[in-house]
């Protein structure tokens, strides 16, 4: 329970740090808000007056204030392009991220971690070679280049998946996993490779420990020392490095997502970059970070469940 | 230096010169023009013996492109990373091995810095400096820092609580030279192996921030360039995105192999 | 001799394959019969461990491969070679023929399984016992190791458990099936000496109790004294020597038993001397000499109400809520040209001790006075040339040298840092160094990894004493070493105290080595010295009873002197950590004899 | 704001279109319209702020056609017609505006039209709080009345000759109900034949058939669009029967669809016009040697085959080509680079010593290919020319606002109000005169133009300006820009899809065959 608190009080210390940052590397992207309203329509006064109402010319801290007030309020702001409240956009967006975050993930750890374990089973052997150097290719090409190849081959080849675009579940479910399958395998077979290499070397350090023996010396199959007393002890490490990863996804959506015009969290963040929609980046950023940092306590908890030597402390 | 006597070492340093080399050497070699000149007869025309990698949509070959690209992924990446790691080296080095309260600030900031994923950091500082070489390299260096400087960090604080740094310590030597004696040639190898995949990382950054836009700017050959490019052909003529993304995929294919076999080579018992 | 359980033949393993194979186990054979406890003992790299991981076959998942020889099992239907066996017979045999425990007790349990279920696993997998039965089953074998609260345990996970109690479950675990051979790899280096003792007892009563044979590899020839019927002396992957156990302690006949024995400090040896005295090596030209202490003693370290301690740091903001109290009002004082050892289990304090006198810990508070100098009161700048005065030999000889600089420059460091010698006379100097301790000077230009641990270690102490120190504290310096390095190590310490007048603050757990080496002695315990005073009185005199206890713990290299013939159980250490707000009572001692002061609880 | 905003937005009703891909003779397209289905269209802009007077951008406005109606309309040759007003009459002195209104108008919520939401709508468009982008259309108006529910009068303080022009565009002419402007933004409410429906941003747009619309049903149940920037990802979809149609096929596939028998293609001409602009404020461009010079670098035919694959015809009038100011008889200079780079040397920049920035934005990709070829063609000249990339964003503020730009490329819908289009572009004062061209004679053309009332004189006056701005070479005029639709065969009525304006999309008269 203590470690749950601190882990909270944490957690608030690192949203703050993260609203900071966001505010302030968002104030210094060139335009402004005022400029972006007024568009072509823009001349100086007009602008100055406008700063002025936007209270644009008050200090930055009292801007920060009203603006991490609006965000613990819910009051979110408006997009500037989208002219929409960014609240409810971002929730809707975050919901179609989170759909093929989860799928990306879903495929990677159910290739992955058999890939790995069998790998790290016949270490040093063509079994190990060749997973390793499957999982070496897959880390190094670059998502993108998987999503064109995907296109090209699921989309436009075969015509199996559609090949751009987002359904939400709500409305469609089977629709919404087919628009989401090709987005997510190409963010996963990075990742895939990614854990892979992770598992084999977790599992290769935990199948020379001494408790693997002890359970061999038992008559224990290596089906069941492997599969049960090894990936037990693998699953948290692994895990977290799963955690760890969803950053890199959420990266890596920016790119995903403009590729197959699917309107998710990426796709957001990418229009209001391009377009210097300047509450609307600070929206997307903070909620970004956030998500990245909630999804590796969430792991840091889920931990906690399969490790028993955490759950006390 | 018996690690690279294996497959995978010798694969792996053969990809990292012959594209060292390509870099160094296209730009000297080969006409600057080679990678710009259009051929308005021959757009995207498949791979033939004109045109060996075939041409892109403004008839450029792409031989040329590629092996001209070379030096601007190299030279981004290569220098991003050394950005990122001259920034995080005093960083790390100072958390790791001072700790305390300078160290709970700046992983504290570190972390936090870290909860922004590296592409988009590099995304938004290149949007706020516009793009160009340098800011390229700039939003990349900062984007990979924290990362950087987290590891260094660990790796201090492991150094740092070696005994042979404590025996130093008894032996009267000084926080500079225990530092320069002892905590950097004990990191450095972890640094290298670091800095080699994260070199393969920073070519995936590039080539995606170019993928947006906000990175290269044309008519300059990058390879994240050549394959934002060709997102528009792609299923007339594959080969646009095909070449400049296998020069992509093989070179990190390289770099993470050398990183792997420098893991071993660098570690002196098992040097010689 | 009744019929032996198991018998071995001229194994042969490998390991490695074509140009990189290496013999680990070159023509071995040997047998054992039921009922017997067979000790195979040799220092590391001889092939002991590999010879049991081949019984169980376990040498495969190492890369090992059994080339040649045949390990015979006798079953109940009849032998069987297991060299031969196929996989399914070697998993009917594991566990339910042959149990096995091993060193590490931290390791050996699964982190993330209860205890219960790695019990019950081998009862269901052997013996068919499912849900209740398996955990009355697993209840009982708790019961059988002596685990208190057994019925507790079951539902705990391994890391709630000490140490002693997780070698315990173990134990439990290759005892669960009731195996005809218990195999114990090295089952008690890891653990204190207290808890040493316990398992010992325990694998005895096991072997008396169930009748079983016993296999029990071990380095130290203390424990063998202690547990064996028989021996087996292994050197480099052959048997050198085997018998009995009295015949071997009494008649060694391979040369390299006899100097594995000369090696060993026995507890109780040094009765009735009045001074250290290096221990005779075979070989050994020179007849050692013994080091009186000075006739006018003249204190060096001054140490008074010392006291060190951790803070523990917890929550999001790191704030400060507890101490590890590590070192609790400690005071004594070490002469010129003497040694004083600090002896204590883990956990008591011996090496922070040691660090905050260095101030490579700072402490909390006390005073620290060398050569009259007050140490605690240094500014950094006086503290580095303090340092000058006193050097520190460390217990991991692979991680207290720079595995990334030369040995000369390692060796040079401390000249270097005070400014003492540049050039061709640093050189010079080091070169000197290199002799003093008996290492060639070719070694100059290599790396560490280079040399092997004793060599290392010998670095250690040139490192030390290269700016002529007075004090050399010595933590923990030759525990990681094997048997006979160890010696000549201890030996060497002797010779640099006798020839320069060195004073020795020597941090160990090792009894025997402490009553070898020391004028002074002092036991520590949670913190604070419990007793000290000369060496003789404390090991001959002991009044603590904590010292008495150390005393009953320590195996002794003596088949003639048994201590393990009932269940020993001592109590545990409690935690030395505490609330803030904790005041610990300040140490009073009362005076048993001049110099002699035990700790009134 | 994305990709092919139109930044003449101001200005009214772009002219008639003009159909030269001739519709394939495709079975189902000749067939008699049938009730029902959705239409899916892979639209290749994402929709922004909906409120028809707010928005600025060319893709909501395609959109919102369908929603909204207007005043008054055009016909296919740009004659102002009614439309939710039955008739209207001009005053003799040009200062009184009276529109009859058409009786039985429903908008969506269920409310008849009237006098009072017409009034509504002009206010609110011309009150400078709302942000229209269209509100100076109204800044000569004194009042507006309403005698009854189904008239309506304006006012003028002064003759303004294309009011009524302007308003037979949606974004100044859209009458919305009464007190609606609130909710405009994000569930707009006209009286157009779909309703609109919802919308998932930067996804699609959902509009269902509105049956109460005065004009007749629409065939289709309702439309979605389906938003897709990525021209490939768009030809994908159509060609994989995911899309029924798309518009703005990537011209490089438009030959390609086009020969494809198995789909529909409609071309159009023009979408928009291009120039390249150079920045008079920067001092080698207030030589006229020099921006001359900089014109005949330019190969204009090869340019528009590089970057738009021959998808558009070069020009130098950048007049609306069936207009009566459209000047056939201006050419373009030819290309020759030995003579630009001999006028150069003479205006004192030898080769080497130019070295210009190139800004260029993202929003049109064929803007970034034409910038690549430019540089070839400037090394060739000895002029430096680098490449700066803008997002539309950057674009707006740096080039658009602060002028801070050497050298820089745009286009514009094809203004076919002439007062607008010269005026604004090259008048000193102009609104668009972002170049910071201040040419006495063009100034006085314009102002002239303004107060002429015969309309060939006119004509002749906008004539003259183009002549100038060639002769002066102001600006690099370079052609006009095809727009295109594919659709799949089973679409009909295609050809009533694009508003005479060569923009707006309309499906009211469009079928599904089943």
């Amino acid at each position: 329970m203590a470690y749950l608190i601190n882990r909270l009080m944490s957690v608030v210390l690192t949203l703050f740090l993260i609203s900071i940052i966001t505010f302030a590397v968002t104030n210094i992207l060139p335009g402004d808000v005022a400029m972006m309203i007024m568009g072509t329509q823009s001349n100086p006064e007009a602008l100055a007056g406008l700063r002025e109402s936007l209270g644009l010319n008050d200090p930055l801290i009292m801007q920060y204030g009203r603006w991490i007030g609006g965000i613990l309020t819910g009051d979110w702001g408006t997009s500037l392009v989208f002219k929409e409240p960014i609240g409810p956009l971002i929730a809707q967006k975050v919901t179609a991220s989170a759909l093929i975050v989860v799928m990306s993930m879903t495929i990677a750890l159910v290739c992955a971690i058999p890939l790995g374990v069998w790998a790290a089973v016949h270490r040093d052997r063509w079994q190990d070679s060749t997973a390793s150097t499957v999982a070496l290719i897959g880390v190094s090409l670059p998502d993108f280049f998987w999503g064109i190849m995907l296109i090209l081959l699921f989309a436009r080849g075969l015509g199996w998946l559609p090949s751009s675009g987002f359904v939400h579940p709500v409305d469609d479910f089977q629709l919404a996993i087919r628009h989401a399958f090709l987005p997510s395998l190409a963010l996963g077979l990075g990742l895939m490779a990614h854990l892979t290499r992770m598992t084999r070397a977790t599992m290769t350090g935990i199948l020379g420990q001494e408790f693997i023996r002890v359970a061999r010396a038992k008559g224990l199959s290596e089906g069941t020392v492997v599969w049960r007393y090894g990936l037990a002890n693998a699953i948290g490490p692994v895990m977290t490095v799963a955690g760890l990863q969803v950053g890199y996804l959420f990266g890596s959506i920016i790119v995903v997502e403009s590729l197959f015009n699917y309107t998710g969290m990426g796709w957001l963040t990418y229009q209001a970059l391009l377009n210097r929609d300047i509450p609307l980046i600070q929206g997307s950023v903070f909620v970004i970070a956030a998500v990245v940092m909630l999804a590796n306590l969430a792991v840091d908890l889920l931990y906690t469940l399969i490790d028993p030597r955490i759950r006390l402390a | 230096m018996r690690g690279f006597l294996t497959a995978k070492g010798l694969i792996g340093a053969g990809i990292v010169m012959l594209v060292l080399a390509i870099a160094l050497l296209a730009p000297l070699v080969i006409p600057d023009r080679m990678a710009t000149a259009m051929d308005m007869r021959a757009r995207l025309s498949g791979p033939s013996l004109s045109h060996i990698f075939g041409t892109d949509q403004l008839g450029r070959d792409l031989f040329f492109r590629v092996m001209l690209g070379a030096q601007t992924s190299v030279l981004i990446a290569g220098s991003a990373v050394l950005m990122s790691i001259v920034i995080g080296l005093p960083l790390g080095i100072v958390s790791g091995y001072y700790g305390g309260v300078i160290d709970n600030v700046l992983m504290r900031l570190v972390d936090t810095l870290l909860s922004f994923p590296a592409l988009l950091l590099a995304l938004t500082i290149s949007a706020v400096l516009g793009p160009n070489l340098t800011n390229t390299i700039i939003a990349i260096g900062i984007a990979f820092t924290p990362f950087l400087a987290r590891i260094i960090r660990g790796e201090a604080l492991r150094v740092a609580q070696m005994p042979y740094v404590e025996a130093a310590r008894a032996a009267g030597t000084t926080d500079f030279m225990m530092i320069v004696r002892h905590i950097l040639p004990n990191i450095m190898p972890a640094i290298i192996v670091q800095g080699t995949i994260s070199l393969a990382f920073a070519i995936l950054a590039e080539a995606g921030l170019s993928f947006l836009g906000l990175g290269t700017q044309p008519p300059d050959a990058s390879w994240g360039l050549m394959i934002q490019a060709s997102r528009d052909y792609l299923d007339v003529a594959p080969w646009t995105a095909l070449v400049p993304g296998a020069a992509v995929a093989i070179t990190v294919l390289g770099l993470n192999m050398f990183g792997d076999v420098l893991r071993d080579v660098l570690d002196p018992r098992t040097a010689t | 001799m009744t019929e032996a359980i198991v018998t071995i033949d001229h194994l042969r393993v490998t390991f490695g394959k074509g140009a990189d194979t290496v013999t680990a186990v070159k023509d071995v054979s040997f047998s054992i019969a039921p009922g017997e406890t067979v000790c195979v003992v040799g220092e590391s790299g001889s092939g002991k461990s590999v010879t049991s991981l081949s019984l169980m076959r376990l040498v495969e998942f190492g890369g090992g491969s059994i080339v040649d020889g045949r390990l015979t099992l006798m079953r109940k239907d009849g032998p069987i070679d297991l060299a031969q066996a196929d996989t399914t017979t070697m998993r009917s045999i594991r566990g339910r023929d042959i149990g096995m425990i091993f060193q590490e007790p931290m390791t050996s349990l699964n982190p993330v399984f209860t205890i219960e279920r790695q019990l019950t696993d081998g009862l269901r997998l052997h013996l068919g016992l499912t849900g209740s039965a398996a955990r009355a089953r697993a209840l009982q074998l708790l019961r059988d190791v002596r685990i208190p609260e057994p019925e507790r345990r079951l539902k705990q996970y391994p890391h709630e458990l000490s140490g002693g109690m997780r070698q315990r479950v173990v134990i439990a675990i290759a005892m669960a099936c009731e195996p005809r051979l218990l195999i114990a790899d090295e089952p008690t280096t890891a653990l204190d000496v207290t808890i040493q003792a316990e398992i010992l007892a325990l694998i005895n009563r096991l072997k008396r109790e169930k009748g079983m044979a016993v296999m029990f590899i071990t380095h130290d020839m203390a424990v063998v004294a202690q547990i064996a019927d028989r021996v087996v002396v292994m050197y480099r992957g052959d048997v050198v020597e085997e018998g009995p156990v009295a015949e071997i302690f009494a008649n060694p006949k391979a040369e390299y038993t006899k100097a594995l024995l000369a090696a060993v400090p026995r507890l109780g040896e040094m009765q009735g001397k009045a001074a250290p005295e290096p221990l005779r090596l075979v070989g050994q030209k020179f007849v050692p000499k013994s080091l009186p202490p000075a006739a006018q003693p003249e204190p060096l370290l001054e140490v008074k109400n010392l006291t060190t301690y951790f803070p523990v740091r917890g929550g999001p903001l790191r704030r400060h809520t507890a101490n590890v109290h590590a070192v609790e009002d400690v005071s004594f004082t070490l002469n010129k040209g003497e040694t004083l050892s600090l002896v204590g289990e883990s956990g008591c304090g011996k090496s922070s001790c040691g660090r905050s006198i260095l101030r490579l810990v700072e402490p909390t508070s006390g005073s620290v006075m060398l050569d009259r100098k007050d140490v605690l009161a240094c500014n950094p700048r006086d503290l580095r040339h303090l340092r000058r005065d006193m050097q520190m030999i460390f217990q991991d000889p692979f991680a207290s040298l720079n595995p990334y600089m030369r040995l000369m420059a390692q060796v040079a460091e401390p000249l270097r840092n005070f400014g003492l010698a540049t050039g061709s006379d640093l050189i010079d100097r080091v070169a000197a160094l290199f002799d003093r301790v008996d290492l060639p000077r070719s070694y100059m230009r290599r790396f560490p990894h280079e040399l092997s641990g004793g060599q290392r270690q010998r670095i250690a102490i040139a490192r030390a004493l290269a700016v002529n120190p007075k004090l050399i504290i010595a933590d923990e310096a030759v525990s990681a070493l094997d048997v006979s390095v160890q010696a000549q190590v201890l030996n060497l310490m002797m010779e640099l105290q006798a020839d320069l007048g060195l004073s020795f603050l020597f941090i160990s757990h090792d009894m025997a080595v402490v009553e070898r080496v020391s004028h002074h002695v002092a036991v520590m315990y949670l913190g604070r010295i419990v007793e000290i005073g000369p060496r003789a009185a404390i090991f001959e005199n002991p009044q603590h009873a904590y010292t008495k206890t150390l005393m009953l713990a320590v195996p002794i290299a003596d088949p003639n002197t048994r201590k393990l013939d009932s269940d020993l159980s001592f109590k545990p250490i409690p935690s030395p950590m505490h609330d803030r707000s904790y005041r610990p009572t300040p140490s009073t001692y009362d005076t048993v004899a001049p110099g002699h002061l035990v700790l009134r609880d | 704001m994305k990709r092919r905003t139109f930044l003449g937005s101001t200005t009214a009703l772009f002219g008639t279109t003009i159909f030269s891909g001739a519709l394939p003779l495709v079975a189902t397209a000749q067939t008699a319209p049938v009730t029902g289905g959705t239409l899916i269209w892979g639209h290749s802009e994402t929709t922004q702020n909906l409120d028809m007077h707010q928005t600025g951008t060319a893709s909501t406005g395609r959109v919102l056609q369908n929603v909204h109606n207007s005043i008054v309309t055009v016909d296919k040759d740009l004659k102002v017609i009614p439309m939710l007003a039955e008739s209207f009459e001009q005053s003799e002195d040009g200062l009184t505006y009276t529109f009859k209104l058409r009786a039985g108008v429903k908008f969506h919520d269920g409310s008849d039209m009237t006098a009072e939401d017409v009034k509504y709508s002009f206010e609110r468009c011309a009150d400078p709080a709302t942000g229209a982008v269209n509100f100076e259309v109204f800044n000569a108006v004194d009042t507006i009345e309403t005698p009854d529910d189904m008239t309506v009068v304006v006012n003028l303080k002064s003759v303004n000759a294309p009011f009524l022009s302007r308003l037979a565009e949606n974004g100044a002419g859209v009458v919305m109900p009464s007190g609606s402007g609130d909710t405009q933004g994000e569930t707009p409410i006209g009286c157009g034949p779909f309703k609109f429906v919802s919308r998932e941003f930067g996804n699609k747009v959902e509009l269902a058939r509105f049956d109460e619309y005065w004009d007749g049903p629409a065939y289709l149940d309702g439309v979605t669009a389906r938003e897709i920037p990525e021209p490939t990802v768009r030809l994908t979809g159509l060609r994989t029967g995911e899309l029924h149609m798309i518009n703005d096929i990537p011209a490089d596939r438009a030959q390609e669809i086009e020969d494809d028998a198995t789909l529909q293609v409609v071309k159009w001409f023009p979408l928009n016009w291009d120039f390249v602009n150079l920045n008079h404020t920067f001092e080698p461009f207030q030589n006229p040697d020099v921006r001359r010079a900089f014109d005949m670098i330019i190969d204009k035919e090869m340019l528009l085959e590089g970057a738009l694959w021959g998808q558009g015809a070069t020009t130098a009038s950048p007049s609306y080509p069936t207009s009566a100011s459209y000047d056939t008889a201006l050419t373009q200079r030819a290309q020759d680079i030995a003579a630009a780079k001999q006028m150069l040397a003479d205006a004192g920049y030898p080769e080497g010593s130019l070295n210009i920035v190139f800004k260029a934005t993202t929003n049109y990709p064929y803007h970034i290919e034409s910038a690549q070829i430019l540089v070839e063609w400037f090394r060739e000249a000895g002029v430096n020319l680098t490449i700066e990339q803008l997002t539309w964003a950057d674009w707006l503020s740096q080039c658009w606002v602060d002028k801070d730009y050497q050298m820089t490329m745009m286009n514009f819908f094809t203004l076919w109000e002439p007062d607008f289009l010269y005026y604004s572009l090259w008048n000193s004062t102009g609104a668009f005169n972002y170049r910071g061209i201040n040419d006495p004679e063009i100034d006085r053309l314009t102002e002239e133009a303004r107060i002429t009332v015969d309309p060939a004189a006119r004509a002749d006056i906008y004539k003259a300006v183009q002549q100038q701005v060639f002769d002066q070479a102001h600006d690099i005029i370079l052609w006009f820009r095809n727009g295109s639709i594919g659709a799949q065969p089973g679409v009909g009525g295609l050809d009533t899809v694009v508003h005479p304006n060569g923009s707006n999309f309309n499906f009211h008269k469009v079928w599904l065959q089943a």
